[in-house]
């Protein structure tokens, strides 16, 4: 079976995350990280779900939203929301992972709206939900998303979750305690974050570093070292296809 | 004394027009659509809708005009994403234009607790340079009076009414909820009152039995509802589970206006109660079951 | 990984001299006295104690000079009124002079939570007007920025340990704590690291069948103990009764300094663990034997 | 049986709690005014402790601390103490029950420390607890203690829960929401507080107008309609003799 890129970018979004390490998981691709990441080399991590579940397994079954009876069942807490947004208030959490419709070149996510009016948007977005608050505070975030021009902008229309905003050391400026954008997963390839700029590192095997660069709405900065993203080893494409049997979140070739 | 009414009583007598409302606390599950679904019938109007995530609850009060404004961190459709009404009704003005409060889900969460603690706001370091402060429109900079450091304050968000779905309650009110509580409990003591919309009323005993249980004292409720299934299509912990496949045919339903409308004559207007809903549901309702495995003893 | 160890060991690694030191957070029940006496007996110094109650506790300690400040609503012996010790630490600075950071209830529990919140401070109205602020000294007077009113700002309260006694807890340190929480969740969130003193140490699976019974998260605790009647004289819901008469017994013991010399000489250094300290109870313990009864059925 | 001042003071205090209300209990005195008034005239009347505990009956056993076994067993609600120090600083709370060592005209309580140096005091006491908050923030709150002409002064030491502070509207010019002492009753008397001082209003059985004033530490205001306490009735005594047989709370004449 041909390997598609929502599971290069769940084994890229599963090495990601540390031994014992305490991460905000959310839904879809990184739901599938997590999972992949506690069976290989981090069978001590901890998932956290805004709603207020704490795991240390998966859950028996796929997921299709963190509130599903299986993601409670064989929890370790069930918490408040505001319970598990003090931990990562507090610098009790190390990463979190979200996506975006639109990202600038510093991280900035705009999850909210399209268009120049907030309250009379072009495109009204569904929100950013706890997004915004783990772009805020965990010591670092895991972006992923579909690669698009329209999306990879110059500038993005409302800074939802807010990244390196100008660059540099703006996060501390106005007063962020920790954090920024570690890296951004897209469909095309692999951007880490250096300066506070997305800097190409890899380019996944169906794509080339022309097309991340073509592809994107800004002049991408390319790693000298840029490589190819490994592939996912057998081990992890079987994981993967166990959990998510169907391919619903890793073979509709949209994040 | 006994607060048990039928649904239509608890949303007639509690929920006038114009009412702040906050409902589906506990994010995507224990949504109380049953009540939603009341809302649209009784035709309220003007509603401040408070909720962080509330699924498809919110686009449905949208679509159907009730809604003025909506104070949350994300609305729309959480298995398909985008939720259409909200989209016409922001992008087109259709049917209303409605007023958005954004929020993330960490600043609804202190607005909510700060109502329940009875503190006129909440610091927090979370959305220091988002563009939502500004949006929001009721934070407030300051810089802590302890170390100069930037802050936002989140001021309290007191809802005139929340409705809450839960496990169990006993007719007084004292409510049992048991699975993720997201803001619920928060949006329950925040509340000038509470409705609460029990699968079963039960006796005070089994209440009695486990207070650490309760989400919600009987002196903060106003109305207790028994109605099983009230939260289809979401799921309920140790009753029932989600049914997915019911949000995607409401989101392929509901792409224009009248494909909305046939929606909600079938779902909502078509149907005088939870009862008959259910009903409609048959087969795919039981099939929904999920009693799941008791919990380990505790002893009081 | 399993964090298992022996109370010894769990203070000895945790409770450094000069520590930040939580515990007697549930207020008068399940205060871990244990840890209380295995604090005296390594000769712990200079521990800054918070707690709001705490019962004879921090009296205990202060009497063993093993504590320069408490930060604390109420400090005594709640069966009998006054702790000697306490008012000869205070009165006559005996065994040593201890600083006081003055407390309600009420603001205890925001500084705790406020720490528990990763906040500067919470904003409150209580206390205006009390000499209690200008006593503790660390909060400050503003005027909500809001509407002008009047408040106190009380500073996060962050401890460098929270020591938590339960009824059952799994090896990693997930601790299942049922009955009143009084401030406990907040101390152990806010806290650097927990020490978890459970009645049984438990499979995974039991936590697992309750995550609402969870009070802490093993993500959050350092060290786990498995300590029968840790918590004697005071009760553990759903396992023993308080035991009044020890509390009278221990006033009447501890009017002098050489009486509190030989009840501290009988009761915490002249028995090596609490094993020893329930043999040495004997029939009194077993009498205090409070099973209760099962909660209800939940499922998950 | 003689009738002791602790049953007086009882009766008097069930008399203070209205059908329908929310009350923070408290221990000791208190306690049994609650179990007296819950099964005569205010069978709908809800008991807050401190600790979290919230009740709509008397526990079965009497109490020696609010954290006793028999306290949680039956309750409705096992809350932290935050969430109900909430509800009464959102005004949720009708009145509370709280004692002191010393008190003043203005209904002022110190109970942390005898003498001028709060950290070298004469003698030092155990504390407020939340007696402060609930003097803070209750609607209205009663005040129980021993009548001693060094108990009730002119001056106290320490202001740890505000009555009316200098009197009138003091309250609201510190910023205090609502609330203040409705109520004062001693072993020998029940004072009533208006324009934010006590006035006698009724002496017990056993005691008179005189020694109210004897052994009062300030010129004290004696009601035109002065009379005496009315005194348990039967029905009341028995009540109280049956929770508290031995007389634990009742009859050891200190309250």
């Amino acid at each position: 079976m041909e390997i598609t890129a929502g599971e290069v970018m769940v084994a890229q979004a599963a090495r990601e995350i540390a031994d014992g390490e305490v991460v905000f998981v959310g839904m879809r691709l990184p739901l599938i990280a997590f999972v992949v990441a506690k069976r290989t080399h981090a069978p001590n991590a901890t998932g956290l779900f805004e709603l207020g579940v704490v795991r240390d397994t998966p859950s028996a079954e796929l997921l299709y939203t963190m509130g599903d009876t299986p993601n409670v069942a064989g929890a370790t807490w069930c918490a408040r929301t505001i319970d598990l947004m003090g931990l990562l208030q507090r610098g009790d959490v190390d990463a979190g992972f979200i996506g975006g419709a639109e990202i600038d070149r510093h991280g900035n996510l705009n999850t909210t709206a399209i268009g120049a009016d907030r309250q009379h948007p072009t495109v009204q977005l569904p929100g950013g939900g706890g997004g915004a608050d783990i772009a805020s505070l965990a010591k670092r975030l895991i972006v992923i998303m579909p690669h698009d021009r329209r999306r990879l902008r110059e500038h993005v229309d409302f800074v939802t979750s807010p990244g390196y905003g100008s660059g540099s050391d703006w996060r501390r400026s106005v007063g962020l305690p920790r954090g920024g954008p570690s890296v951004l997963i897209t469909t095309l390839g692999v951007f880490r974050f250096t300066g506070g700029e997305a800097v190409l590192e890899s380019y996944h095997a169906h794509s080339s570093e022309a097309d991340c660069i073509a592809n994107t709405g800004w002049p991408l900065r390319v790693a000298s070292e840029v490589r190819m993203t490994e592939p996912p080893s057998a081990e992890v494409l079987a994981i993967i296809r166990e959990y998510d049997p169907e391919g619903f979140w890793t073979r509709r070739g949209e994040s | 004394m006994s607060k048990v009414v039928s649904l239509a009583e608890a949303i007639r007598d509690h929920v006038p027009d114009g009412a702040s409302v906050a409902l589906g606390c506990a994010l995507e599950p224990a949504v109380p659509f049953s009540a939603v679904h009341e809302l649209i019938r009784q035709g309220k109007r003007d509603l401040a809708l408070i909720g962080p995530i509330s699924d498809i609850a919110f686009d449905m009060l949208i679509g159907a005009g009730c809604v003025a404004s909506v104070t949350m961190a994300w609305a729309g459709n959480v298995s398909a994403g985008l939720g259409h009404c909200y989209r016409r009704a922001m992008e087109q003005g259709i049917p209303r234009r409605v007023r958005v409060f954004d929020h993330s889900n960490f600043t609804i969460a202190q607005a909510l607790l700060a109502g329940a603690l009875g503190a006129p706001y909440l610091p927090t370091r979370t959305l220091l340079g988002s563009d939502i402060p500004a949006a929001n429109g009721t934070f407030k900079e300051a810089s802590s009076p302890f170390d100069g450091s930037p802050l936002l304050l989140i001021p309290a968000i007191t809802p005139d009414v929340t409705i809450l779905a839960c496990q169990r309650a006993d007719a007084d009110g004292n409510a049992h909820q048991w699975g993720p509580w997201g803001v619920s409990q928060e949006a329950a003591l925040a509340a000038r009152t509470v409705i609460v919309i029990a699968e079963a009323v039960v006796g005070r005993a089994v209440i009695a039995s486990d207070p650490n249980r309760t989400i919600v004292p009987a002196l903060k409720v106003g109305a207790v509802v028994e109605e099983p299934g009230a939260c289809h299509p979401s799921p309920l912990q140790g009753r029932y589970a989600r049914d997915h496949e019911f949000f995607h045919e409401y989101h392929r339903a509901t792409r224009d206006v009248p494909g909305f409308e046939r929606w909600i004559a079938e779902w909502v207007t078509g149907v005088p109660d939870r009862a008959a809903y259910l009903r409609k549901l048959d087969g795919r309702w039981a099939a929904l079951a999920a009693p799941g495995e008791p919990a380990a003893e505790a002893t009081f």
